[in-house]
């Protein structure tokens, strides 16, 4: 229903979109039909896993090929490799043509941070589509059980997951969370935010050497390796919301998007007793990791037009409000201020959720690790050095030297 | 065989069955089980039965394209190595050429990621992943080189069991060299070709890692298919079980079928001494 | 029996009949002479050549360049991706894994191979259907076993544990554990390709002489002895291509622990060929990326030579 | 050392029958020949015994034990294979002492008894050798001496000596000979060699389509062959039959006219029709020849023929002749005799005492002893 | 129809010399059998014809034309392997037809050759059957029908009737001479049967150790042996040696002495020292024997023997004897004479002009021709 007039002269033309296996792929695929008999722009879709996709675009465009129009990409992750190679069209003449941008796109509603997130050197180059970062579900039954309330502070976490632990005899883990190397950042990075520390400073030097990161690291692996389940170094989301599902964690600190499996009846043994709360915040405050996904534009695409016409479709308010409906935690604010939107809030456990997700909008961090090039060796190298930890045959004292100067060499 | 060596058989196929089967079970088990049920602890044997994944499953892809797409590449594969490969282990074995028979090994010695992007720069350079047909050509190209090494080491041995008596006896019989390969050798390996053609196949029917970067959304095979059930936010147990069964299912067949060939004692009756 | 004809000096098969080799033969009476060995060796060579020279000259070229994603033409740094391979401590980690797996599943799956393989070759009825079935775990795609694996090796929910904790056993974390990880992944990788090693033996069971065991069992030979002293000698050069079609993969054991474990816990499974992926793709440095899988293609090409050799061995 | 006993044992090939309702009892320390035309059963029959194939019926005992259904490693028996059967992988001394080996007899017995064996089928010279490096002759002798380096209960031996040669095959046949009188083991040996059968049998089987003719000592099977099948297969030169009829004269003579014969047999319990269309058998070494022109004792037993063709081999000639009548008829006699020339006319004259009757139908012996013939003359 | 020659073939395997420096003439048409002990290089030598085998030097012609190196498809050659080598995923109908087939000869054609030649081998019942289904003699007809079929210029057969009882043998040996006899073609045949060597060919070869010892016709092997090694390898059972000097009596005649016999025989032209070490050769048929109580002949050219063993093969007995000075001494006499017992002295008058006269060392004849001895009595 869109204006939509350049898009009628592109009959026949065909992109291809690499895509995810992610909630906003799974919501959107429904919808696509109908953008292709709107424009008559053919949507050739490819869904892969996170790596997959990886391997496939950055082989793709590496040869420079116009195999990919649009893709999902992570700017956290690769976005700065990325835009170094020169692989993303900047957005930035698209949204200023008003040929190409009708007013009712709406740029201004998308929310700073996630917004921000997908620029590299103040240049545009994707438009974010889902907002997630890490909160803390939680059995309310179980709470209730052992009497214990929302963790206020970080110690209070820590203690709750105790509580738990022992007072279960260990048929329920305290905290179900990451353990995998490269997945650790993600979860752990709020650890070291609330600590009151950036990966690193101002000058760009790695922070692992105070005192707060090793805290943050020991409680981290205190709370995996005492109050989490046994083989917790393997574990990422499957894991945990598998054990959360079937009852066996009172808590799992995990991404937002993990809401849809763990209430679902096909999925889950707890539905209807599950709560969700922010991680609580530490000395330093409140600052989990805020992550946003967004799709991008090859700049090696034939199609460019159709391209953008379909990002400008996907991200439109209107095709955001009706992903928020299936639970993608929209970028966009309007979408939140949204009645119908709100409707579909009823449940408590959506609300918590909502209110949950609220504060990592709000206070997040966008950084799920260092701000390096070399994203993934970096994210790897720290996991690994926490790891350490979990499994005892380090103190957080080496890890964080380990770390610290690893860092230094990867900044090299 | 004597009763007692029947008996003795039977218990070993039902160990083995369990140790080896037992974990394939409980993969079919649990394409029929809910995602719930598949995590449940302690696991559950006995459960309400849905063919949900599978309704799902034929719901969201085209799985009829996706499996043709899976043969013509397996089966080209195997097709392609079998035509190059045979005749090469043929004269490998009856003329000792060894290093031949190294050289072409290279292909699987290198780890395939190795070739992932100087093919796909060729490929795309020559613009072949946008074109389907040359992309099944492309991919059934990509997929002989893991065929082809498999299948001449194979027969390499099976040659080298053929009594040469029986070559020389042909040759007596006025027959070329070429016709005692096809008349002679070929018949007389066809244990060897059934194996190498249930080995090659899947092999080429497993394999993913060429097709995910080179096949383009028509030319996707079925293997491919299994991965889209891991991702972010959620992990379909059942729908990735229940893929991972389907898949199996043709190569099974094959299996099945292909064994007929694995005759014993071919040669016998055929010289003495 | 057979009986080695038309023989050249080594007792291989001389393509044509023709005098003995001499000095003055020219390259084209030497092609002439070879033309049908020619004919049937060239498609597969060329193949082969057109198939893997650009990719490895490339991954040369890869190694010796800084390469970065995106660039055009990338310094030449000559060899100080290899210099760097010799000081990574985790390049030395990750060989050690690689030999370790690869002792480990061969030997375990040559012996159930074996074993498999001449239980296969007893004609009973249902031995058709067994044979299918019990080749099953190769025949399934690997990222199915890898996740199917994850589920039952799950410390907490999975079958593996449960078995043990109602046999009363001490209970395992199995993959997390950076001590039972490698044995973990070697399991299922036994699982996996034992089958296929008993297939390669049974076919070349089938493909035997008879009369060798008829003499044997005369002979007064125990089902055993039979087995040391008849069958596995006949059966050698095929354990040998069993042998080395396995080792050419296990050297570059990737999937399963790329499905699993991504080289975890604490880079306990990290094999050459993962960390030369990990380098290549998640780090996006291909260059060393490159190195690491030169380095392994040496390797696996040493190994085969090495048993390839033996294997001629066996059958002259 | 074992008796070996078959009882009704049946073979059937699917659909084949191979061997048919045999019995047979072969008696310890005997050295049993089975002969028969090829495609007989006689294979089959030791493959039975040896425990290689299983009756499809029937019962086989071994020193009074019943085998039929035991493991051939339970038998101890030793056989040589009429295919070899030899280990490719395992050079002649291995092959020959794999046996010894495997009952973990000590090295220096095994080599002693190799090296014995070899040196006995002049090996002796090729034990370092592969099978396929070996000729025919050399392969047939490692498979004999695979056997005879054993001591077994029985000996079971297909056609040991065909690849030989006349002198290598005198040598063996007499050192095998010496080995069974040495060890005194059962030997079921065939052979299709009327020599080796006639001179190393202790006892004759005569088979032929799976059904044994007739069992008896070398001289009973070649003097007094059980049926027409049994004196047309031994001798070679085979038999001469005589187409005639029989026709009792009186109660002690009956009468055979065939071919320009006229000839009376003694002969009182044998009870025919007149006319009854019968064979005379005659051994081409029991006749004499004459010239036409001077036969002294000419008369209506005397055959005229005419000479084909005349074979000479050495110590002796073959004539093949043909009666007046158009039958054909060899006739063997002493080198140094004098040899008639092709085309010649000869008469023959009949040892009629070492003739032989059979019916013309069933192929039966019409009577169970030779015949002392009344010459007419 | 061809001329076969090898003009000084050597054939050496890593080491092994098995056949040496050899020039042999086979003439268009002619039937020729090679016959020698085990090993001694008949097979290697067929194969080299058969261009099987490269000979390490030498050189092979047939019909004139050199195809020493020639592939063997383009000798036209068709040849019965010893060991068979039937295809055995082929029926025997199949395994006959195959040559005809691939020489993509008319169907109605192939059929009546395959039907003839299978008629001709007993084994029309059979065609359908694969080669395992077949016991060994019907496996060795199968080969040999696979050559039959054809017409080639030269067959090669290596032993093809070794497998076959006496019946079938002297039937298809009939059948190969008439064979023979039609197509005209050239033979080279192994065999290591006396019989066959003697009755088939046209001439044969004696091979030994990889040589040839002496090409004759049969006649020419049997009477004239060029040495001893011939001598005694035709002939069975084996000529006899005695031991004895050999001296110059007057310019016409020579006197051998030894084992108590001392006869003159007559030459002119042999140059010897006095007393030089020779043997004596006869054959066991050139003898005969006379209770010793009443020879009428007696004199010191006749040989005291007694009687070991007596073997009776129907037709004729074989005595197994020992002169006084303990040499072994074979004597074959007709069946229908009287026959000594067993531990009887016996004189045998020897046959002294078909007697030889062998170089004891080097096994050489002494003469070129047989001796009319001048007997002494
Ligand atoms: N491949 C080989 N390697 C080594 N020696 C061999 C080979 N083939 C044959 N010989 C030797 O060459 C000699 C001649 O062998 P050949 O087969 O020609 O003998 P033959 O006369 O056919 O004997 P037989 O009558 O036993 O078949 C034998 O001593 C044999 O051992
Ligand atoms: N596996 C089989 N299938 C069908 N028929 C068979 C099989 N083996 C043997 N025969 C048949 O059974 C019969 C007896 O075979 P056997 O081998 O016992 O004969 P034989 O007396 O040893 O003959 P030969 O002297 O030719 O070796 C033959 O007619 C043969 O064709
Ligand atoms: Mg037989
Ligand atoms: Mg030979």
């Amino acid at each position: 229903g869109q204006s939509n007039q350049p898009a009628q002269t592109k009959k026949d033309v065909t992109i291809n979109l690499l895509a995810q296996n992610h909630p906003w792929t799974n919501a959107i695929q429904p919808f696509i039909p109908d953008f292709e008999k709107q424009t008559g722009i053919k949507v050739n879709m490819q869904i892969l896993t996170e790596q997959q996709t990886r391997d496939k675009s950055l082989m793709t465009l590496q040869a420079k090929s116009p195999d990919i129009d649009v893709w999902m990409s992570l700017k956290s992750f690769e976005g700065l490799a990325y835009y170094k190679a020169g692989f993303y069209e900047p957005l930035d003449k698209y949204l200023n043509d008003p040929k190409l941008t009708p007013k009712e796109y709406n740029v201004a509603d998308f929310m700073k941070g996630p917004f921000t997130g997908e620029k590299i050197d103040n240049k545009l180059v994707g438009i974010p589509i889902i907002v997630e970062g890490p909160v803390v579900f939680y059995r309310k039954d179980v709470f209730q059980q052992y009497n214990i309330s929302v963790p206020k502070n970080m110690d209070e976490l820590l203690e709750a997951a105790k509580t738990i632990q022992e007072k279960s005899n260990g048929e329920i883990y305290g905290m179900a969370t990451r353990g995998l190397p490269q997945a650790i950042p993600y979860t752990f990075g709020a650890f070291l935010h609330n600590m009151g520390l950036e990966w690193m400073d101002a000058s760009g030097k790695p922070n692992f050497d105070k005192p707060e990161a090793i805290k943050a690291i020991d409680m981290y692996a205190t709370l995996t390796s005492k109050y989490g389940p046994p083989g917790v170094v393997n574990n990422t989301f499957y894991q945990s919301s598998a054990l959360f599902a079937q009852g066996k964690a009172a808590m799992e600190y995990e991404s937002s998007n993990e809401l849809s499996t763990i209430t679902n009846p096909q999925n889950s043994r707890v539905v209807g007793k599950i709560g969700v709360f922010s991680l609580p915040p530490g000395p330093g405050g409140n600052h989990p990791t805020v992550l946003q996904w967004g799709v991008s534009i090859s700049a090696f695409s034939k199609n460019k037009e159709a391209a953008w016409e379909f990002i400008r479709w996907a991200t439109s308010p209107e095709m955001q409000r009706k992903l928020a409906e299936k639970g993608i935690a929209s970028p966009r604010s309007s979408v939140w201020d949204n009645a119908e939107f709100k409707k579909t809030l009823e449940e408590p456990v959506k609300q918590e959720w909502a209110a949950a997700l609220r504060i990592v909008m709000d206070n997040g961090n966008p950084e799920v690790g260092p701000p390096v090039t070399k994203q993934a060796e970096a994210r790897k190298m720290i996991g690994t050095a926490i790891d350490k930890v979990i499994l005892g045959t380090a103190t957080a004292q080496e890890a964080a030297s380990e770390i610290q100067q690893k860092l230094l060499e990867v900044l090299k | 065989m004597r009763k007692k060596d029947y008996i003795l058989t039977y218990l070993q196929y039902f160990i083995l069955i369990l140790l080896f089967i037992g974990p394939v079970l409980w993969m079919i088990l649990s394409s029929l089980k809910s995602n719930l049920d598949i995590t449940a602890y302690p696991p559950i044997l006995f459960f309400q039965p849905t063919f949900n994944n599978y309704t799902e499953l034929f719901k969201i892809y085209p799985f009829a394209k996706y499996i043709i797409n899976s043969f013509i590449i397996a089966g080209g594969s195997t097709l392609l190595g079998l035509i190059l490969g045979v005749p090469a282990a043929y004269a490998i074995a009856r003329y000792r050429l060894h290093s031949i028979a190294f050289f072409t090994l290279i292909s699987r010695m290198a780890p395939g990621v190795l070739f992932l992007i100087p093919w796909y720069l060729i490929a795309s350079k020559l613009e072949i992943t946008g074109n389907n047909f040359l992309d099944y050509i492309m991919l059934i190209l990509t997929h002989a080189v893991i065929t082809l090494p498999l299948i001449i080491w194979l027969m390499i041995s099976y040659f080298e069991e053929i009594p040469i008596d029986l070559e020389e006896s042909a040759l007596i019989d006025g027959c070329g060299r070429w016709r005692i390969f096809f008349q002679i050798a070929l018949p007389l390996s066809l244990p060897g070709i059934a194996v190498s053609v249930i080995l090659s196949f899947i092999f080429s029917w497993n394999y993913f890692l060429f097709a995910l970067t080179l096949a383009n959304n028509s030319t996707m095979p079925l293997t491919v298919i299994a991965f889209n059930f891991i991702g972010e936010g959620a992990t379909n147990w059942g729908g990735l079980m229940a893929a991972a069964t389907i898949i199996s299912l043709p190569a099974l067949l094959l299996t099945l079928f292909a064994q007929r060939l694995l005759i014993k004692g071919l040669t016998a009756g055929a010289v003495k001494g | 029996m057979t009986r080695m004809s038309i023989t050249g000096k080594d007792g291989a098969l001389q393509p044509h009949p023709s005098p003995p080799m001499n000095d003055t033969e020219t390259f084209w009476g030497l092609l002439k002479k070879f033309r049908v060995p020619i004919m049937m060796v060239s498609p597969a060579a060329i193949f082969t050549v057109i198939m893997i020279l650009f990719p490895i000259l490339y991954s040369a070229y890869l190694s010796l360049v800084k390469w970065t994603p995106g660039s055009e033409d990338a310094p030449f740094v000559g060899l100080a991706n290899y210099i760097r391979m010799f000081q990574d401590p985790t390049f030395w980690l990750a060989l050690g894994i690689t030999l370790k797996l690869f002792l480990v599943c061969l030997f375990f799956e040559t012996i159930i191979g074996i074993y498999l393989g001449i239980l296969l070759s007893r004609e009973v009825p249902g031995q058709k259907i067994f044979q299918a079935l019990i080749l099953l775990p190769s025949i399934i795609a690997s990222v199915a076993i890898g996740m199917m694996w994850i589920l039952i090796y799950d410390p907490t929910l999975g079958v593996a544990n449960y078995f043990l904790k109602s046999f009363g056993l001490k209970q395992l974390v199995w993959l997390a554990d950076p001590d039972m990880v490698l044995a973990a992944i070697a399991i299922i990788d036994i699982w996996e390709w034992s089958p296929f090693m008993a297939l390669i033996i049974t076919g070349g069971m089938r493909a035997l002489p008879t009369d060798p065991f008829e003499a044997a069992v005369i002979d007064g030979a125990s089902r055993w002895q039979i087995f040391k002293y008849v069958t596995l000698p006949l059966l050698r050069p095929v354990i040998m291509v069993a042998i080395l079609l396995r080792s050419v993969d296990l050297i570059r054991f990737f999937d399963t622990i790329y499905i699993m474990t991504k080289g975890g816990p604490n880079d306990a499974s990290t094999t050459l060929n993962v960390y030369s992926y990990l380098q290549g793709f998640s780090y996006m440095d291909m260059s060393y990326g490159s190195a690491i899988m030169l380095f392994l293609l040496a390797l696996v090409m040493l190994f085969s030579l090495i048993i390839s050799a033996l294997r001629r061995k066996a059958v002259s | 050392m074992a008796k070996v006993e078959l009882r009704g044992i049946t073979k059937i090939f699917n659909g084949t029958v191979a061997v048919r309702k045999t019995d047979l009892e072969i008696c310890d320390g005997e050295f049993m020949v089975l002969v028969g035309p090829s495609g007989c059963g006689k294979t089959t029959t030791l493959r039975m015994v040896a425990g290689l194939e299983m009756p499809s019926d029937g019962m086989i005992l071994i020193g009074e034990k019943d085998v039929t259904y035991a493991e051939p490693k339970n038998r101890d028996i030793a056989m040589v294979f009429q295919s070899y059967a030899l280990y490719p992988h395992m050079t002649v001394y291995e092959n020959m002492a794999f046996h010894l080996k495997i009952k973990k007899m000590d090295k220096k017995e095994i080599d002693e008894r190799v090296q014995n064996a070899a040196a006995l089928l002049g090996l002796s010279n090729y034990l370092a050798r592969y099978p396929k490096q070996l000729s025919g002759g050399q392969r047939q002798r490692v498979a004999l001496g695979r056997a005879i380096v054993r001591q077994p209960q029985v000996f079971l031996m297909d056609e040991p000596l065909s690849n030989l040669d006349a002198k290598l095959r005198v040598q063996t046949r007499a050192e095998l000979i010496k080995l069974h009188q040495k060890l005194k083991t059962t030997f079921i040996y065939v052979t299709h060699d009327q020599t080796e059968a006639m001179t190393m049998g202790t006892r004759i089987v005569v088979m032929k389509d799976g059904k044994i003719q007739q069992v008896g000592t070398p001289a009973e099977i070649y003097n007094h062959p059980a049926n027409l099948f049994v004196a047309t297969f031994i001798g070679s030169p085979a038999m001469n039959l005589l187409e005639g009829t029989l026709t009792r004269e009186t109660d002690h003579l009956l009468r055979f006219c065939g071919n320009g014969i006229s000839v009376q047999f003694p002969n009182t319990d044998l009870k025919i029709d007149n006319n009854s269309k019968v064979l005379l058998g005659i051994r081409p070494e029991n006749m004499n020849i004459y010239p036409v022109e001077n036969n002294p004792n000419f008369n209506d037993s005397c055959l005229r023929c005419m000479v084909e063709v005349v074979e000479h081999i050495g110590s002796e000639a073959i004539l093949h002749t043909r009666t007046e009548h158009q039958e054909y008829m060899i006739i063997k006699i002493p080198g140094h005799a004098k040899i008639p020339a092709v085309g010649a006319q000869i008469q023959a004259q009949i040892f009629y005492g070492k003739t032989h009757l059979f019916d013309a139908d069933s192929g039966n012996k019409l009577c169970t002893r030779s015949y002392g013939a009344v010459e007419n003359c």
